[in-house]
This record gives C-alpha cells, sequence and structure tokens, in this order.
C-alpha cells in the first residue's frame, strides 16, 4: 500500500502538491477547512500580468484529482509525534499515521475593516480587491455604472505597523494596476487614480503592464499614501492623500475606492505550529528551515511548507514551490527512517 | 470687518472635485508621452538650467497635472532646450517636444484657440 | 453609510466602567468656558442617580497646560499627577474620574508611561515623598467625566423632560459629536468606541433621541492645541483649523455640536463669532451661528434644568434657537441678570452673527 | 531659300504661342513677385552680385553646368545626368539653331515668337547647299539627343529600380499631364519635319522617317495635321509647366544667381524661399536620400513634400513635416537644385514658435555667471551639454591634451550655458541668440586665443553664429589632427579596423571629412562605408527632430549602423557626443569616441 502524506490546506499549493506526490506514487490526504477547494484563486477573475483566466489556471487542476483523498469542510484536530510519524487526528473523525505532513495553509486576505480610517464596511463605496475580483467575474456590476472617478489605494494591511504587519505583500501593487486597467477596458471614460508608495512591480512584464496603463488607459499615479476616507452628504468619497512628488495635500472626490487588501498570516497558522511545535515568525507565517535553500522544509522532520505558508508568494511561485516540497517530501521519504 | 490680527490661512490642499484639467488634456493630446513621466528627476538631475536656476522639469509636468501650472511656468521659461533630460529620460519621453508643447498650450491666457492651430 | 460597520468597531472597543465611588478632579479652565457644566456633573451623579463621587479642594491641576506648552519638563508634570493620586489614596477611593480630556489624555500616558518604565515610577515617588510626605496608588480604573455622562446615558433618559427631538416636526436633532483629541486618539483603547468612531458622545445623543451626523472632517482637530492658540502669531492656524470643520459640516446642516474637552466647545463657540466678524459667514440658519454644548449641558437640558442655570447665557453663540427647537421654556428677559437679579446690561453685540 | 507661306502664319501655331505667353508671363509675375517679397537688404545684395563680374562668371558657369549638363546630377548618377542633360540641352540647342536660321535666311521674322520653332514649316530650305544641309544634320542631330533622354525618362517611368533610384516621387494629376505632353512633344516634331523633309530637305532623322511613313506622310492632310499635334503638344506642356515639378526649368535660373549671391532664407514662402519653392522638381533624390526613409510612414516627409505641401498651403502636413525632420542636412546636400531644406523647415519653426508660443524664454540668471580667466597659452575647451553623458570624451580629450604638452581650461567644467544650436533648432531664434551673446562673451572675455569644441553640434553654431573674435574655433577632430602633423602628438598604430561616422553637422554641417580620417589612419585602419563623407547617415539621435519618437530614432539608427558596419569593422569612431551615445545604443561592435581612440593609442 503506497505511503500516505497529509496535505493540509486545499488551495493552489496543497492541490498541486497532491498532484505531484500522486505521480510519484504517494497517496496524498488533502485536507481542506473550506467547502470547496481552490483556496482564493477560485476567487479570482482574470491574473497579472497578461490578464489569463484563472479558470483556465484551477480547471485543470481540479479535475485532475483522482487518486487524491481529498475531505473539504475538514479541519485538524491534534497532530501528535509518534517515534518518526506524525498521527493527525481529523475533525470528520478520520485519522491517519503519516511520516510526512504538507503545510500549504496559505494566508488569509487582510480584514480590510480593520483599516477604519478607509472606511470598508462603514461606506458603501469602499470595496477590496477581492469584491472587485468578484465583480469582475460577475461580469458587469450595476453600481459602476454611474462611476466616473474610481481610486486604488495600495499598501492596505501591508508595511504597515499598525495594521500589524510589517511586510511587503508582493502582488498588491500589480494586481492594483491589473484591476485599473480591467476596470478601464470596462468603462473607459472612467478617471482612474493609484495611491501608491512604492510602486513594485517586480516581475517579468510587469513594467510594461505599468507601462501600458500610463500610456494606454491614463491611469493617473499619486505618489501617496490615503490617510483619510471620508463620505459627503450624497454618500461621495472624499480620499484624502499627499501628493509626496508635488508636496501638496490632495482631496478627490471619489465614487468607487478599491483597497488592495494584502496577505495576513492564516488564521489557523499558531495552532498548526503549536500542535507540530514548529516556529512561527514575528510576522506570523511559518518559519522555513533556510528562506534561501530550503524554503520547503521546516525546523522539525518531516514538516513541509508549500505556497503563501511561508510568506506572500505569486501563483507560479506558489505552484513551483508545490513541485519542489513534493521533491523534497520524495527525498524524505526515499532515505531509511533513522532507528 | 475687525481685525484680529491674525486671519484665515487658505488651505493648501489640492481639491480636485471634478476631475477635467482641459489645459493637459490638451497637452496630452500634442504629446501623449508626458503620461509615461514616472517623476523619477533625470530630467531635473541633469538639467543644465537646473545648475543655475531651480528648474524642474519633473515639477512642471507634475504641476501641469494638479492644474497648477501657475507655480511652475515661470522655472520652465529658464530652458535652454539643449536636449539632455531628452536622452536621459528613462521612459523616453521626448521632453524637448514636451516643452515646446507646454509652450504653446498654456502661457499666460491659458488654451489657445484651436482655429489658428 | 452603513450603521453595521460602526456598531461592528463600537463591540470592539466596549470599556467595563466601574458603577460608583468615584474621586473627581476638576479641569482648569472649565468653570471659566462653560461656568454651570461641572456643578451639573455632580449635580446629576450624586443627586439624580445618587452615586458617591467624592471631590477634595486639596487637588490643582494635572499640569496639562504648562506641559503641553512645554513651560514645565515631564517630571515635574508626573510629580503633580503623583500627587493628586496620593490625595485619591488618601481619600480612600480607587475609581479616578477627571473633568478634562487633556488630563484625562496625561493621567493615560504617565500610567502608560509608569507601566512601561517602572524605575521612572519608582523616581516620582521619591520626588513625591521628598517634596510632600505623600505615598500614592495607581487608580484602579481611570475614567473622564463623560464616560460616567455615557454609562448612565440610559438612567438620565428615563429622567429626561426633554428628547433632542424637534418639537415643531418630530424629527431628531442632527447633532454633531466632536471628541476630544486626547481622549481617544492617543490609546484608542482607552475610549469608548476607539478613535475612528468614538461612541461616548454618540451613545448620549442616540439615547436621548438625537442623530449624530459623520461629516467628513469629523475627526479633524477642532484648533484648540496649546501651542496654536496661546501665540497671537499662530491663531490664525487654530481660527483656520476650525474653518475647515464648519465648512465641512455645513451642507449636513446641525442643529447643535456636542463635545466633550475643554478647548473644543470654547473654540467651537468662539471662532465661530471670528470667522463671522471676519468673512461675514454664520453656518447656523438665519444668521445663528450652530449653538455648542459640553455633554454636561446636554445632559441638564434632558433633565430639565433652567438654561440660565446651566450657564448658556456665556455662549457666544445663542442657544435660544436650539431651546425653541427642543421646546424647553426660557425667560429671555433673565438672559443677562446675576444671581440675585441684579440686572448686568447687555453685552455689546457682534456685527455679522446674530446673538439673543 | 524662299518662304513656302507668305503670309508666315497658319492658326496651327496658336496653342504654342498661347502656352509661350502663358508660362513667360507667368514667371515674370512670379519672378517680380519673389524680388519684390525680398527684404531690401538682401534685394541690393543681389542686384550687386548681378553686376560683379565675378558672379556673373559663376552664374554662367553654374547655369550651363546645372541647368543644361546636369552635371551634378551626373556625378551621383550616370543615366539620370544623361537623361537630363540630353533633354535639356539638346532643347536648348534646337531653340538656339532655330533662331540662328531664321536670323541667318530670313531676320524680318525674327519678332514672331512661333516662327524659330516652327522654321521647317514655313521655310524651304534645301539640304542639298552646305549650309543647308549642315542645319538639318545638327537639328536633327539634337533631335536625336533629345529623343533618346525621352526613352530613358519612359523606362524610368516605369522601372525606376532599373534608373538606380528606390523611390519616386508620387505624381500630381498637372505633374502626369506635362510628363506625357513632354514625351508627345519631340516625336511629334520628328513626324512633322519627316513631312518637310519630303518636301524640302532633312537629315538621317527627318529623311528615314518620311521613307519610312510615306503612305501616311504622302496624304496631304496629314500634313498640317502633324504640325497642328505637334504644337498643340509645346501648348499644353508650356500652359500646364507653372503648375507642375518642369516649373522648375524656368525657376532654376533664377535660383542660381540668387543662391551664388549668397541670400539667406528668411521666410517660409517668400522671396528666396518661393523661389526654392519653384525650383523644386519633384525629383524624389531626397526621398531616397532621407535616414528617416527606413520607415515608410516616414516617406511622406521628405523635402519634395514639404515643398509640395508649401506651395498648396497645407499648414497641418507642413507642420508635421517641419517639426519632425532632423535637420541632417543629407537631402540638401544631394538635392540638385541645392534646395536649402533645413533653411525653409527652420524658417517655418521660427514662423510657427513666434506665433504660438506664449512663454518666452527668461534667462536673466545668466548674467551672473563669471567668466573664467584664461590668457593666450592656455586652450579653452568648450565640452559641451550633451558631453556631460558622455565623460569619455572631456576625459580623453584632456588626455590627448596633455600628452600633448597642450595646457587647457575647461569652460563648462560645473555645469554649462548650451551652445543654442538646439534652441535655434527649435525655432526659437532670439532666445538662441541671447545664449550666443553670453557664450560670446564669456569665450572673449577669458583671453583665450584657441577655443576646443568636442561635439560637432556645437561646432557648428561657434562657427556660423558666433563671430568670435581674436578666438579661434577649431573642432577636436581638426585640431589634434594638426597636433600630430606638427609631431606634438605621438601616436602608434593598433592596426584595428575602423569606420568613421562623419557627424552630420562636422561633415555636411562645416565640410569637415578629412581632418579626423587622417588623425585616424595614424591609430588604425580605416575601413570604408558604403555611405560616407556628405552622404553619411544621420545617427537618428538628433536633438534636430522635435517630434520624432524614442521608437521612431531605433530603425533610423539601426540604417545607419548596418551601413556603418558593412565592411565589418572592429570599432565605429564618431566625433560627436550624440552619435556616440546613440550609435552605441544599437551597433554590434564597439563604438568609440575619436579623443578616446587616440587617448588610448598614445605612445608611451
Amino acid at each position: 500500500m503506497s505511503q500516505n502524506v497529509v496535505v493540509i490546506g486545499g488551495g493552489p499549493a496543497g492541490i498541486e502538491a497532491s498532484r505531484r506526490l500522486r505521480d510519484l506514487g504517494y497517496t496524498p490526504i488533502l485536507v481542506e477547512k473550506q467547502p470547496v477547494l481552490g483556496g482564493h484563486l477560485a476567487r479570482w477573475d482574470r491574473l497579472f500580468p497578461d490578464g489569463v483566466e484563472a479558470r483556465t489556471v484551477l480547471g485543470p487542476m481540479l479535475q485532475d484529482l483522482d487518486g487524491i483523498k481529498y475531505f473539504t469542510d475538514t479541519e485538524i484536530s491534534s497532530i501528535n509525534r509518534l517515534k518518526d510519524t506524525w498521527v493527525v487526528m481529523l475533525s470528520n473523525g478520520l485519522s491517519a499515521q503519516v511520516r510526512a505532513i504538507l503545510l500549504t495553509t496559505g494566508f488569509d486576505l487582510f480584514k480590510a475593516e480593520k483599516k477604519e480610517e478607509y472606511g470598508y464596511g462603514i461606506y458603501e463605496r469602499v470595496i477590496t480587491n477581492a469584491d472587485l475580483e468578484d465583480w469582475f467575474k460577475a461580469g458587469a456590476a450595476p453600481q459602476f455604472d454611474h462611476v466616473h472617478t474610481i481610486g486604488f489605494v495600495h499598501c492596505v494591511g501591508s508595511r504597515d505597523e499598525k495594521a500589524g504587519n510589517r511586510q511587503c505583500s508582493k502582488v498588491c501593487c500589480v494586481t492594483a494596476v491589473k484591476q485599473a486597467c480591467e476596470f478601464k477596458e470596462k468603462y473607459p471614460d472612467v478617471t482612474v487614480y493609484c495611491f501608491y508608495m512604492d510602486l513594485r512591480m517586480f516581475g517579468r512584464k510587469f513594467e510594461d503592464l505599468y507601462l501600458k496603463a500610463q500610456k494606454d488607459y491614463g491611469i493617473r499615479f499619486v505618489r501617496g499614501r490615503v490617510s483619510e476616507v471620508s463620505e459627503d452628504l450624497d454618500g461621495h468619497l472624499f480620499v484624502k492623500a499627499e501628493d509626496t512628488l508635488f508636496g501638496k495635500p490632495m482631496k478627490i472626490k471619489m465614487d468607487l475606492l478599491v483597497l488592495m487588501a494584502g496577505m495576513a498570516p492564516a488564521a489557523g497558522t499558531s495552532d498548526l505550529a503549536r500542535m507540530t511545535n514548529i516556529s512561527v515568525g514575528d510576522d506570523g507565517f511559518f518559519v522555513p528551515s533556510s528562506i534561501v535553500d530550503a524554503p520547503c522544509s521546516s525546523s522539525r522532520e518531516g514538516i513541509f511548507f508549500a505556497g503563501t505558508a511561508t510568506g506572500p508568494k505569486t501563483i507560479p511561485e506558489t505552484l513551483s514551490e508545490a513541485a519542489a516540497a513534493a521533491m523534497a517530501i520524495d527525498r524524505y521519504l526515499k532515505t531509511p527512517a533513522k532507528r | 470687518m475687525i481685525d484680529f490680527g491674525y486671519g484665515l490661512t487658505p488651505s493648501a490642499t489640492l481639491k480636485i472635485e471634478n476631475v477635467q484639467n482641459p489645459l493637459f488634456e490638451e497637452l496630452h493630446r500634442r504629446e501623449p508621452d508626458v503620461a509615461k513621466c514616472i517623476a523619477c528627476g533625470s530630467c531635473t538631475a541633469s538639467c543644465s538650467a537646473g545648475v543655475f536656476t531651480e528648474m524642474s522639469l519633473r515639477r512642471v509636468i507634475l504641476s501641469l497635472q494638479r492644474g497648477r501650472e501657475k507655480e511652475t511656468l515661470p522655472m520652465l521659461r529658464h530652458c535652454m532646450l539643449c536636449g539632455k533630460c531628452l536622452l536621459v529620460c528613462p521612459r523616453g519621453i521626448n521632453t524637448r517636444h514636451l516643452i515646446l508643447s507646454i509652450g504653446k498650450v498654456y502661457g499666460p491666457d491659458g488654451l489657445k484657440e484651436e482655429a489658428d492651430r | 453609510m452603513i450603521y453595521q460597520g460602526k456598531q461592528r468597531i463600537w463591540s470592539e472597543y466596549q470599556k467595563e466602567i466601574p458603577t460608583d465611588h468615584w474621586f473627581y478632579v476638576r479641569s482648569c479652565i472649565r468653570q471659566s468656558f462653560f461656568p454651570a457644566s461641572e456643578k451639573t456633573f455632580l449635580e446629576i451623579l450624586r443627586q439624580r442617580l445618587g452615586k458617591d463621587v467624592y471631590e477634595t479642594p486639596h487637588h490643582t491641576t494635572c499640569g496639562g497646560i504648562a506641559y503641553h506648552s512645554e513651560a514645565i519638563p515631564q517630571e515635574t508634570m508626573m510629580t503633580i499627577i503623583a500627587r493628586q493620586f496620593a490625595l485619591m489614596t488618601e481619600a480612600g477611593y480607587e475609581n479616578y474620574v477627571c473633568s478634562c480630556i487633556t488630563s484625562f489624555g496625561l493621567y493615560s500616558e504617565v500610567i502608560e508611561d509608569w507601566r512601561e518604565f517602572p524605575e521612572l515610577e519608582a523616581k516620582i515617588r521619591e520626588n513625591l515623598w521628598k517634596a510632600t510626605k505623600r505615598e500614592f496608588k495607581i487608580p484602579t480604573y481611570l475614567a473622564h467625566a463623560s464616560d460616567l455622562i455615557y454609562k448612565f446615558r440610559n438612567e438620565i433618559a428615563e429622567q429626561a423632560k426633554f428628547r433632542l427631538v424637534n418639537k415643531a416636526t418630530g424629527e431628531p436633532l442632527r447633532v454633531v459629536e466632536h471628541i476630544g483629541c486626547h481622549y481617544s486618539k492617543m490609546f484608542p483603547s482607552k475610549g469608548v468606541g476607539g478613535a475612528e468612531y468614538p461612541y461616548v458622545l454618540a451613545g448620549m445623543v442616540e439615547s436621548w433621541g438625537g442623530e449624530v451626523i459623520d461629516y467628513p472632517e469629523r475627526r479633524h482637530c477642532c484648533g484648540f492645541g496649546f501651542r496654536q492658540y496661546l501665540v497671537r502669531a499662530n491663531r490664525g492656524y487654530s481660527v483656520s483649523n476650525t474653518h475647515k470643520k464648519f465648512e465641512s459640516m455645513e451642507p449636513f446642516k446641525p442643529d447643535m455640536i456636542i463635545t466633550n474637552c475643554p478647548g473644543c466647545p470654547y473654540f467651537l463657540d468662539r471662532w465661530q463669532y471670528v470667522i463671522a466678524e471676519q468673512t461675514g459667514k454664520t453656518y447656523g440658519q438665519d444668521g445663528y451661528g450652530i449653538p455648542v454644548f459640553t455633554y454636561e449641558e446636554v445632559a441638564g437640558l434632558v433633565l430639565g434644568y433652567d438654561p440660565w442655570d446651566l450657564g448658556l447665557q456665556t455662549h457666544q453663540v445663542a442657544v435660544e434657537p436650539l431651546l425653541d427647537k427642543m421646546g424647553i421654556p426660557y425667560k429671555p428677559e433673565d438672559k443677562y441678570k446675576g444671581l440675585n437679579g441684579k440686572e448686568l446690561q447687555r453685552p455689546e453685540f457682534p456685527m455679522n452673527i446674530k446673538c439673543c | 531659300m524662299k518662304e513656302r507661306i507668305l503670309a508666315a502664319y497658319d492658326p496651327f501655331v496658336l496653342p504654342f504661342v498661347f502656352g509661350m505667353t502663358f508660362v513667360l508671363g507667368y514667371c515674370l509675375i512670379a519672378l517680380v513677385r519673389v524680388l519684390v517679397q525680398l527684404k531690401p537688404a538682401d534685394r541690393q545684395k543681389f542686384a550687386l552680385s548681378l553686376i560683379t563680374p565675378s558672379a556673373i562668371a559663376r552664374n554662367v558657369r553654374d547655369l550651363f553646368c546645372d541647368c543644361l549638363f546636369h552635371v551634378k546630377l551626373w556625378k551621383r548618377n550616370k543615366v539620370l545626368g544623361y537623361m537630363h542633360a540630353s533633354i535639356a540641352f539638346g532643347w536648348f540647342m534646337i531653340i538656339v539653331i532655330g533662331h540662328i536660321e531664321t536670323i541667318l535666311y530670313i531676320p524680318e521674322r525674327l519678332h514672331k515668337l512661333y516662327y524659330p520653332i516652327f522654321f521647317r514649316y514655313f521655310m524651304e530650305e534645301q539640304n542639298q547647299t552646305l549650309q543647308g544641309s549642315f542645319f538639318f544634320f545638327l537639328m536633327d542631330f539634337f533631335l536625336l539627343v533629345i529623343l533618346s533622354g525621352i526613352t530613358i525618362a519612359i523606362i524610368k517611368r516605369f522601372r525606376s529600380r532599373i534608373v538606380g533610384m528606390r523611390r519616386t516621387t508620387r505624381l500630381t494629376l498637372p505633374d502626369l499631364i506635362g510628363l506625357y505632353s513632354l514625351w508627345a512633344i519631340f516625336p511629334l516634331r520628328w513626324i512633322a519635319e519627316g513631312f518637310t523633309a519630303g518636301v524640302a530637305g532633312g537629315s538621317f532623322m527627318t529623311i528615314p522617317i518620311n521613307w519610312l511613313l510615306r503612305n501616311f506622310m504622302s496624304n496631304p492632310q496629314n500634313f498640317t495635321l502633324a504640325w497642328w499635334l505637334y504644337s498643340l503638344a509645346l501648348g499644353t506642356f508650356l500652359t500646364v509647366l507653372p503648375f507642375t515639378r518642369y516649373m522648375h526649368i524656368p525657376a532654376e535660373i533664377l535660383l542660381i544667381p540668387m543662391r551664388n549671391a549668397g541670400l539667406p532664407v528668411r521666410h517660409t514662402r517668400k522671396g528666396f524661399t518661393l523661389a526654392m519653392l519653384y525650383a523644386c522638381p519633384s525629383c524624389g533624390v531626397c526621398i531616397d536620400a532621407c535616414p528617416m526613409g527606413v520607415q515608410k510612414k516616414n516617406v511622406q516627409d521628405a523635402t519634395v513634400y514639404m515643398v509640395r505641401s508649401l506651395r498648396r498651403r497645407n499648414q497641418r502636413r507642413s507642420l508635421v513635416n517641419a517639426e519632425k525632420c532632423l535637420m541632417c542636412g543629407k537631402c540638401a546636400a544631394l538635392c540638385q537644385v541645392q534646395l536649402d531644406a533645413c533653411g525653409i523647415r527652420l524658417a517655418y519653426r521660427t514662423a510657427q514658435e513666434k506665433k504660438n508660443n506664449r512663454l518666452p524664454a527668461d534667462f536673466s540668471y545668466l548674467a551672473a555667471v563669471a567668466p573664467r580667466q584664461v590668457g593666450e597659452d592656455k586652450v579653452l575647451y568648450y565640452a559641451g551639454c550633451m558631453s556631460s553623458l558622455t565623460p569619455v570624451i572631456s576625459r580623453s580629450v584632456q588626455k590627448v591634451l596633455e600628452a600633448a604638452g597642450i595646457d587647457w581650461e575647461m569652460m563648462d567644467k560645473d555645469g554649462s550655458i548650451c551652445c543654442g544650436r538646439p534652441l535655434m533648432l527649435s525655432g526659437r531664434q532670439e532666445e538662441a541668440r541671447q545664449l550666443i551673446e553670453k557664450n560670446r562673451k564669456l569665450i572673449e572675455d577669458s583671453g583665450a586665443q584657441v577655443l576646443l569644441v568636442s561635439c560637432a553640434i556645437c561646432y557648428r553654431i561657434f562657427k556660423e553664429q558666433y563671430g568670435l573674435i581674436g578666438v579661434e574655433v577649431m573642432h577636436y577632430t581638426e585640431y589634434f589632427n594638426q597636433l600630430i602633423a606638427e609631431g606634438r602628438l605621438k601616436l602608434e598604430n593598433g592596426h584595428e579596423t575602423l569606420v568613421y561616422h562623419d557627424p552630420c553637422d562636422l561633415g555636411r554641417g562645416c565640410g569637415i571629412y578629412d581632418a579626423p580620417r587622417q588623425a585616424l589612419a595614424a591609430v588604425g585602419q580605416l575601413v570604408p562605408a558604403p555611405k560616407e563623407r556628405k552622404e553619411s547617415i544621420c545617427c537618428g539621435g538628433s536633438v534636430g527632430s522635435l517630434t520624432l519618437r524614442y521608437e521612431d530614432r531605433e530603425p533610423i539608427t539601426r540604417g545607419s549602423v548596418e551601413n556603418l558596419t558593412a565592411n565589418n569593422p572592429e570599432q565605429i569612431v564618431t566625433a560627436c557626443p550624440l552619435c556616440l551615445k546613440t550609435l552605441s545604443r544599437y551597433a554590434p561592435v564597439p563604438v568609440r569616441d575619436f579623443a578616446e581612440i587616440l587617448a588610448d593609442h598614445l605612445e608611451p
């Protein structure tokens, strides 16, 4: 009977790693807290930089699950070390004794309502990048029709001590520019603003996207962090930010504001860390044994990571890390267990 | 009105209620590359006039976008059109044509009539 | 505005305010700005609500004005505050309530400092002992006077004779609540409802029938700021801030403003006169300004106290239009009479803002 | 010799007479307009040059060489040269001989405009007599010459590549009419004279045609028909001439003396410029010459279309054309009529700026810049704005000067006041004048004898506009070459294969071609480029173009690099900071500055 591997987290990292493990002859036991597999990717409409449909990435993965035992709506009740194996108790009563566990617990979207001064959940016209992706997926959204001016606020819950996340979430800048272009494609005569501190368009073809946003879509980039948002009598938003390049505070009347919520550590991270007593960084993400040359292995034997469980990553990085983790597990399982 | 020895200081905030800026739109029509500016300041750093005055093309472009041209257009008059900014611009903007176009679009009394263009 | 959104925030910032046995310290300047506020506060708590609120004549300023204007160093200020706590300990109380927002901010700051730097506390203890031979304990609970009124807002509502409702139209009065910056901006967790949407005044307004307005500049500073208004050269900066707030609230047509700090009501009230005299513009209906009240005055009005006993005649902006809206009876002729009915002559009225 | 028609008149001459009077009238009015539009000073200068013997000699020589023999075109393209020369000179000789015959045989008819042209029809000349046969022979000879030119013209029209022309100009309707009527004239003359050959006399051309078409020629009605057709063809050609490219025939006669008088281009459409606009033959040489031609979309901005849009007063097209041009001067250098293409476009830009620019420059801050004391024994080195972005140049120049033991002082060490040429090229002449005045004062006050310049752009304006007194302006290619010649600069030859790119303003602009090549020969082995010296292809980075976008400059630069590396040199050498920066972006081999390569080959 081929060896089992418990994979905790059914996002793109978990699914991809499970498929690879299956191909290597193992039987992955994929556990997903949510009722459906796919993680955040299931919610996105199109992906940067070229706008490829998320469906076309996730679809094939979801159709290739035979040979993988996956349990949705299931949580981890407990994990204990038994000699050189891990005994994992699931909330649906099942338990598994395995030599390797793969943590693909991913991230949680930063709760934008925590940034009270931006008024998410208080002003109707303030939404998050996730809400915007939902509305893009649902096709034209009625509330957008009377929108003349829209703003994208970068670094919401990222690079912000007060929001409890000093780190940069890496993907929100390029996502904001992508969404700005998509919005402008749908509503060409809308004026689009992007409020950024440092526009981190680090990846391949990201700078082209930025140039296209400026040249073809006329998106206006304001270098200044939004300080507060307020609502006037008839529900329009007043967004305040300083144009630090021009050295003047600005107050712009807008019809819609999109908060680029960053990546916060997944809720269950601390519990899992406690159960397996592996360490969690001060940023709340799991700490790999070496961030440089062993990002997939943990400080404990048999525990492996993949994806945004160890920090913000793009989808391609997550998928490649999933494959790397599968290889690491395979190599680990092939070495004879030390007595 | 009573003079209290102090008064209301006008707000420095740029209030952008409607986002139309006809002069900038006309400038953008003549030189679309102005939208590509990422305000990196290479032009200002290498500016020949910048050695002797506070000329800064970066500030000029930004002030035009914000509709505050009155503050920076006097500075633009120091430009010798030597073309160094054109050479160093990382975005490949034709800065010289931009400066020439600004001279035609802005200036003391705003937009020229389209007729005699 | 999604109301549930605000409620969710409020739920995260609820404070467990003790119900009784308070050691009360007054503000340095509130009696001179709004004479009856503190008297009304004590009267409501003691007579109307039967609470034990002790006040010793030996207590002094908290040193805030001097400290914020950089006239005295932090150590001196802390020793003064230590003496206040000593008075409280000697009086046998543990719940400390102060009438002034700046004090509340200062007390919170000092307690936080001592918690963070115990050696600083030890030094201050030594200073106090050397200076006054007194010992002190840190209050188990520090509250601001408005916290208490907020705590008992419903009890007050029960005894209310009037409600914050426009008698003629039955519509709730449109109320702008302005929270003193030192109340929750320095320590959000110390303020009821947090920093963005403090609920301490909103709670009172809602339980007394009014409707809270959220205008864009609601969290902007009222322009007080010791360093601003003390120095004449800076006063322009101070009145400009107030002007910004009024320009922002104007479209919402507020009926009144409720505040909980010594500076805010004074400046929001007086600067309306200066703005009117300088620019000719008033923000209330038909030439009057928007009346500004402290929460004690509003509580007093709701409980049916006589407006002139609440000291409303010392306001710059006429309160009569609001009293008429609420249907509160008052004798206009007594407005400028002293305690024993002696005529104090009507002060000279400003040109651009109507007074009664 | 007797007159066949005593009345010396026949209705068939009317089309020709009408055409001739029309064209002469038109040219006369045009001449008057041009002269009136000249500024008084220019007019005086022109009048003066018409009477000074040396100028007259030069005018006559140019008239013959350019108008008749097209020597310039011959040097460039043998076939085209012959075609033009044959038609022009042949036609000229036919007219002259026609008049000589009239003078000799029947001088009293000379006053009749048409008589010499249709001499054969009116006079019964016999080829028996020695004189007659001589004239017959001469006339037929030149007819043959013209016909040979016409046949080449027809071939060129349909297969321009055979004639070595990649692209020719799009012809307008009037041009086509003029062209076909021009083609028709001489064959018809040939046939017409064939008739008279049968009756009176003829020579080796006219007699055979008479024999060949004897049944056609035997019918007397055809006799007058042939002459009618001949006159009609002439009439159409002459009537339509002023509105076609053939206006260059009369116009060039006026243009050459005006050019030799050295008149400046002042206006976009008046005076000297108007003469030039008329004189443009729309030959299309400038289309192939223009470096921007690498992109098809730029072909419409060649000088021929600039002339056309100016003549048609098409402001929109003229502005786009005027602002896009690189001002490299190649079209002007190769133009058969030596049209000052850059001058016209600069005049257009100047007019535009004067009319539309409402942000006048404020160079008051220049007053504070103090001159740098240098004294006679030091060379004053002016690196120019661009050189601060190519430090290798100023560093190498200093190294070479030190090696040659020359004491120097750098004028713009901490920030340069621009030489003014980019500002002038943008059309802001008076503002450029302010920079020029300030720089001139700084240079003259410095007391230096020699102003050394390492930028071709600055060098040209220092030479042309500054009028420096007591200061010799030298481009570092000239100066270093002189130092080598004087033996003060010792170099060792590295024998690398080099190709030298002539910067437009240095080569075409100031005529410096050989100095750099001689100097480079001392350090490496020069490899020629297919197109160089006067035909060097602009690097594409010129600040002369106001509107060229960055992406559109790349193909131009690649075209220039391709030409330079045709004979695969190991290195490209140029003598201008702008060319250096632009070429090195796309060149497959290292691009080095003139001083840099010299500095690397200094004898230890």
